[in-house]
């Protein structure tokens, strides 16, 4: 399937909208709010995805480029008054370029060396949020007024749930025409073998900074859909347990594929709150649990849970 | 040279060698699988809590805390190599990386083991090893050094160039080496490969868990002193995660230069320090600083 | 013989000490089938890489067209017409064979940048779809096109391997030992598919070969190498009768 | 037949008009009222939290028991937040969305209660603090949230500076606190206040909570030569201060040390592990005495009773004074209390708690409770009781 995506790919898409309209009719505020986080997460996770399961570039710098985005949408709408619909893209688009930026020279790392130095970037990146007081509030955080979209006002999860439906399913449906696309392949190429790539005439620096850029505009706009549904963001939110469970979630789900993306985040994000009902008397066994369970995942299904349905069902 | 800088330079190095002992750790697993053992800040937390059990509770002498600690880590190490691992590497499909996986296998072990040892109650307040050797300070010029600084310096030399004699002199030594950089080629040879990577995974940790005893007296011991991992992470990057002895010049260069920026730049950006020098030697030198010249792959 | 269409002259290679390529020149005629033989070692694949400039030469020069390589960058290769197979076959192992064909066609589809949805853009994907379902039925591949790389047996690998260099409608086709390790029902298979690309597509093509009854059968010119000089160049039969030539071979070297 | 519609209209308008005369706020019934109750109960922070929301809710049930508040029980239902700003929200959200809990009652970690004030605004729920000790939540004060039942960080900056110029007649102090929002506002507040009691600030160094070495910043702070140091350090980089002070022999200008950094001053001794280091020590308490005094005994054996194989940690008696504040507001707001009447009755409150040192007192344009400490002198072995307590005039440092 070449081209753009058939329709039929793009059905659960509609069920995803009409979710999106009818469900804060219908389910009180606590699950509407898990809803959006892992709306929020799931385009944070397909950016990451494209990065590490398609372009095989094995990159941390992901959330660093969610808090740029995440600071840049909410400075623009309280100091400069800059509506959502502007400022988000605005906002992605400078995370976009800081990815370029750091795509270039990271395309000359190997794997290992390439993975420490943008978890450098990442974490200089929270050092640089908790230390500008000025501007990103420091360590007493920033308080994010509600965005209003064309005159809507956001900022409530019942509000904010449907303009994250749309984001959300927009984003899919980029990701499903982006990895079809010739882009697409000459990532999947990288990721096969730098070699075949350069041979069969595939330009491998710049798909790798392009793949760089793309992942971290998601990144961007993953930080814009923060400001819809929370009303505070301090540098804490994009640490060090935030890259490790943003990399568990598309490495359960299943690498290189946008259901394993949607599995992992949709487990793993809820896992905290099925955790903390289901362990009530036994609260402090919590992490290790959430250890084993990381393990285990790696140990029995290596392709994450989608490989493993895929597998099972003989589709590729 | 102020005084001041003297001793900033000497506490540097002491933080330093903290750092490359830690990273002596990261390198090794590194050499034998590939992965960054993202755990080892917990294996060192270990190390510190196993010290303080077997002083405290068991009473063994102070010297035999070491050998100890070392032992059941190792077993640890060894354990998490057998069971989750090779059970990782094996079920790999070629050309996929494995490297993704495994990452997590380690820092799902660090989730285990903080776990674990924060389920055991009186583990909340901040603990502290008393020191290896104590005793008054001593002077050098202005400088001031305490006895558990220089045991720390000592023992770190000490154990590089233990290290350097076991890979370079041992016959386990020359397989672990031979198995790092050429798994199948040692296969052949008739070398154990899966036993040489438990070997490989036991000794890093136990390397870690003395690591953990030696500093618990400077660190103090809570479930999260595994933070400081990405310290020795740092220290191991300037070395260029290959090589021994880089990792104890790697880890001195980090310890001087934080203090540096402490005393003159400002404190608030020593925790900045690490990151930025990780970035500036990548940078320039995407193999490290002591690492030989890149390697171009063979097609 | 009209200007060569693809020369090699003087180009040095070395690592560290080891000088794989030594002043190494060669001439190759348009629409002609070459053989590059040699003992293991001889830097026939050194060759390869340079042209694909994996490999930065020390000296010397590659001219295609008149057009010297030295300062196109690896990408820019493909997209001059210059396409290759591997020594040890290199596939997008998890991709399928269709997909293996569409990244051998990268220079030639239009719309890079991926978010340009133009009609020209997705029209230019329906051809592109078509043309590799072609030539997926010429190298009798059609039968395995939705399944990954990986599952081929080694035969069709190496038949993809090929496929994906075609894909790229080449002027010049660099084969690094085709033939190695096929049945004899599959050597012949491809000898007539090299034959009808250069006889009547005017494809130029360079192969390394071990397997001298394929050279004897299909090549016109031959250059022989041995650690990393030209010991001899010329038509095929010539050649092959060559003094120096057999005593590198079958043992000696020159001095 | 528009007649006949008419007054089915105006029948059905009446019934919707003369609904119940107070429409009863959820999370309350004739014989029960249900407060959210939450805490950090695993994960790193686990002992700032889980004490005090077991004395807490030790408090609660003591009022159970002697008849609960105007014929109704006290329902309780307790979640773990982890301090986790994530799931601090997702918790205040279920209680109040899915629980439909009276209040909310809990936060450790002034980040996370930040993180859920808009919503309980929006909501209007009251939401008291458990034993947070952040003005992020409480400063600029907002209706619906109270807290600081243990001082504000500005609390703790101002008494420092009171007790190391007035009692330790500093003249150069120097200051050393964390990088995060807790420490730059106690050492901006230190700074005001020290600077207007007519004292010089000769060195302010800020490190990170994650040091794993001080060398650096102490070596500043000795060049500068102060007569008075003051640290708001947490546990584990006050242990290391006190050992560089040590190394360094500074032991001749006093060492003032916050409790958010020495919860049990035994364990600190213990681990600094040199008791030269502590011969000119002092440490701050917003207790009304002793970790271990006679006045805090009764609470410790209360405690005791409830919990017998646990062994509180220094910061569980902080979980007290909220729990009072707000069964002294249900008393006061009477048998038909709602959300409003609620948070009437707590800013009027202003009692003594046997807990804190100073009252606790809120206010229409105050949500910080306590804004009082004492200082101990401290050897390592013996506590004593400085003279006089210290308190916040809730202006320097705003």
């Amino acid at each position: 399937m070449y081209g753009a995506p058939p329709l039929t790919r793009l059905a659960p898409l509609a069920l995803l909208l009409l979710a999106g309209f009818a469900l804060p009719l219908l389910l009180p505020q606590y699950f509407l709010y898990l809803g959006n986080f892992l709306m929020m997460f799931a385009v944070l996770a397909l950016g990451l995805d494209l990065l590490l399961g398609w372009a095989g570039q094995f990159a941390f710098a992901h959330i660093a480029f969610f808090g740029i985005g995440t600071y840049a949408t909410a400075l623009l709408n309280v100091r400069l008054g800059v509506p959502f619909v502007v400022g988000m893209p605005l906002a992605a688009m400078l995370a976009g370029l800081i990815g370029l930026a750091i795509g270039f020279p990271a395309t000359r790392l190997r794997t290992v060396y390439l993975a420490l130095a943008t978890f450098a970037f990442a974490e200089a990146a929270q050092w640089v949020f908790n230390s500008w007081d000025k501007v990103t509030g420091g360590p007493d955080g920033l308080r994010i007024a509600a965005p209003n979209i064309l005159g809507y006002r956001v900022g409530t999860d019942p509000t904010a749930f449907p303009v994250m439906a749309v984001i959300l399913a927009l984003v899919i449906a980029a990701t499903m025409y982006l990895t079809t696309s010739k882009f697409g392949r000459a990532m999947c190429a990288i990721r096969e073998s730098e070699h075949v790539a350069s041979a069969s005439g595939i330009d491998v620096r710049s798909t790798k900074a392009w793949a760089f850029a793309i992942s971290a505009v998601y990144a961007g706009i993953a930080g814009g859909m923060y400001t819809l549904f929370q009303s505070f963001v301090n540098p804490d939110v994009f640490g060090f347990q935030q890259i490790v469970l943003l990399l568990s979630m598309i490495v359960v789900g299943g690498l290189g594929s946008i259901p394993g993306a949607l599995i992992g985040v949709a487990l793993l994000g809820l896992l905290p709150e099925v955790m903390r009902t289901t362990m009530r008397g036994l609260l402090i066994w919590q992490e290790l649990v959430y250890g084993l369970i990381l393990i285990g995942a790696v140990m029995f299904m290596p392709r994450g849970i989608w490989g493993f349905i895929a597998g099972r069902r003989g589709s590729r | 040279m102020s005084p001041l800088l003297l001793q900033g330079v000497a506490s540097g190095i002491v933080t330093g060698c903290v750092y490359a002992l830690i990273a002596l750790s990261l390198v090794i697993v590194y050499k034998s699988s590939d992965v960054i053992n993202f755990a080892g800040g917990e294996m060192v937390m270990l190390g510190g809590y196993l010290g303080m059990f077997a002083l405290l509770w068991l009473g063994l002498p102070y010297l035999l805390i070491f050998p100890f600690g070392a032992l059941m880590i190792f077993i640890v190490g060894a354990l998490f190599d057998r069971v989750v691992l090779t059970r990782v590497v094996g079920r790999a499909i070629p050309g996929q990386s494995i490297l993704v996986a495994m990452i997590i296998g380690t820092v799902g072990l660090s989730y285990v083991l903080k776990g674990a040892v924060r389920v055991i109650p009186y583990t909340e307040e901040v603990r502290r090893l008393p020191p290896f050797s104590s005793g008054a300070p001593i002077f050098v010029g202005p400088v001031v050094l305490q006895h558990q600084d220089i045991a720390i310096v000592v023992a770190a030399v000490a154990i590089m160039a233990a290290l350097w004699a076991f890979f370079s002199f041992t016959l386990v030594g020359k397989a672990l080496r031979a198995t790092s950089q050429n798994p199948r080629a040692a296969a052949l040879v008739g070398i154990p490969v899966r036993a040489m990577s438990m070997t490989a995974w036991g000794l890093a940790a136990a390397l870690a868990g003395v690591a953990g005893i030696l500093l618990a007296p400077k660190l103090l011991i809570t479930p999260d002193m595994g933070v400081i991992v990405i310290l020795a992470l740092a220290a191991a990057i300037i070395g260029g995660f290959v090589s021994l002895p880089g990792c104890v010049a790697g880890g001195i260069v980090l310890g001087v230069v934080q203090n540096l920026i402490g005393l003159y730049v400002s404190s608030r950006a020593i925790s900045l320090a690490p990151f930025l020098v990780i970035m500036i030697v990548l940078l320039l030198r995407p193999q490290g600083l002591f690492a030989g010249k890149a390697a171009a792959k063979k097609v | 013989m009209t200007a060569p269409l693809f020369s090699l002259r003087d180009v040095g290679v070395r690592f560290g000490g080891l000088r794989a390529l030594n002043r190494f020149s060669m001439d190759v005629a348009q629409g002609a089938i070459h053989a590059l033989i040699g003992p293991n070692g001889a830097g026939k694949s050194t060759v390869f890489n340079c042209v694909s400039r994996f490999y930065r030469p020390s000296e010397g020069d590659i001219v295609f067209e008149g057009e010297s390589l030295l300062r196109v960058p690896a990408h820019g290769i493909a997209a001059r017409g210059i396409a290759r197979t591997f020594q040890n076959i290199e596939l997008c192992r998890r991709m399928t064979v269709l997909e293996n064909v569409l990244i051998g066609m990268a220079p030639r589809v239009p719309g890079y940048f991926p978010f340009a949805p133009s009609r020209k853009r997705t029209g230019a994907e329906r051809d592109a779809l078509a043309e590799a379902d072609a030539l997926l039925k010429r190298t009798s591949l059609m039968r395995y096109r939705d399944t990954p790389a990986e599952e081929l047996d080694f035969g069709h690998q190496k038949m993809l391997d090929l496929a994906r260099a075609l894909a790229a409608k080449p002027k010049l086709l660099l084969l690094d030992e085709p033939a190695a390790g096929l049945r004899n029902r599959e050597i012949a298979a491809l000898d007539a598919l090299l034959v009808d690309l250069a006889r009547n597509q005017g494809i130029t093509i360079v192969l390394v070969e071990h397997v001298m009854a394929a050279v004897r059968a299909l090549c016109d010119r031959c250059i022989v190498m041995s650690s990393g000089r030209k010991i001899a160049e010329g038509a095929t039969a010539d050649v092959l009768s060559d003094a120096a030539v057999v005593k590198a071979y079958l043992g000696g070297g020159p001095k | 037949m528009s007649v006949i519609r008419t007054t089915l209209f105006a029948a059905a308008l009446a019934v919707v008009l003369s609904a119940p005369a107070r429409a009863a706020d959820p999370g309350i019934t004739d014989s029960e009222i249900t407060i959210g109750l939450f805490a950090p109960m695993s994960g790193p922070l686990a002992a700032f939290g889980l004490d005090a929301l077991q004395a807490a809710r030790m408090w609660y049930e003591e009022t159970n028991k002697k008849g609960g508040i105007h014929g109704r029980k006290i329902k309780v239902i307790v979640e773990d937040d982890k301090c986790v700003p994530n799931e601090v929200v997702a918790v205040v959200k279920k209680l109040i969305t899915v629980d439909k809990t009276f209040i909310v009652h809990g936060g450790s970690c002034t980040a996370a209660a930040v993180a859920a004030q808009e919503f309980v605004t929006r909501e209007k729920v009251p939401h008291v603090m458990l034993n947070a000790s952040g003005d992020g939540a409480v400063i600029p004060p907002t209706r619906y949230v109270f807290g600081a039942f243990a001082g504000t960080q500005r609390t703790v900056g101002a008494t420092l500076a009171e007790f190391a110029v007035k009692e330790l007649k500093g003249k150069r102090v120097a200051v050393i606190a964390h990088d995060d929002d807790f420490g730059v506002a106690n050492s901006t507040t230190f700074k005001a206040v020290a600077t207007a009691l007519g004292a010089q600030v000769v060195a302010a160094e800020l490190i990170s909570p994650r040091v794993t070495d001080v060398t650096a910043p102490l070596l500043t702070i000795r060049a500068a030569n102060p007569d008075v140091i003051v640290s708001t350090a947490y546990p584990g980089p006050a242990v290391l201060i006190g050992q560089k002070y040590g190394e360094f022999a500074m032991m001749k200008t006093p060492l003032v040390q916050a409790i958010q950094g020495i919860p049990v001053p035994s364990v600190y001794a213990k681990n600094v592990g040199n008791d030269a280091a502590l011969a000119n020590f002092y440490y701050g308490s917003p207790l009304n005495d002793l970790t271990e005094g006679p006045k805090q005994q009764k609470w410790l054996a209360l405690y005791k009773q409830y919990y017998p194989d646990r062994t509180p940690s220094g910061f569980m008696t902080y979980g007290l004074p909220s729990a009072m504040a707000v069964t002294r507001a249900l008393e006061k707001a009477g048998r038909d209390v709602t959300r409003e009447s609620f948070i009437d009755a707590m800013e009027t409150l202003n009692f003594e708690t046997e807990v804190i040192a100073g009252p606790t007192a809120f206010a229409k344009d105050r949500r910080d409770g306590a804004r009082s400490s004492i200082f101990v002198k401290f050897d390592g072995k013996a506590h004593t009781l400085m003279p006089g307590v210290y308190t916040w005039d809730g202006k320097a440092g705003m």
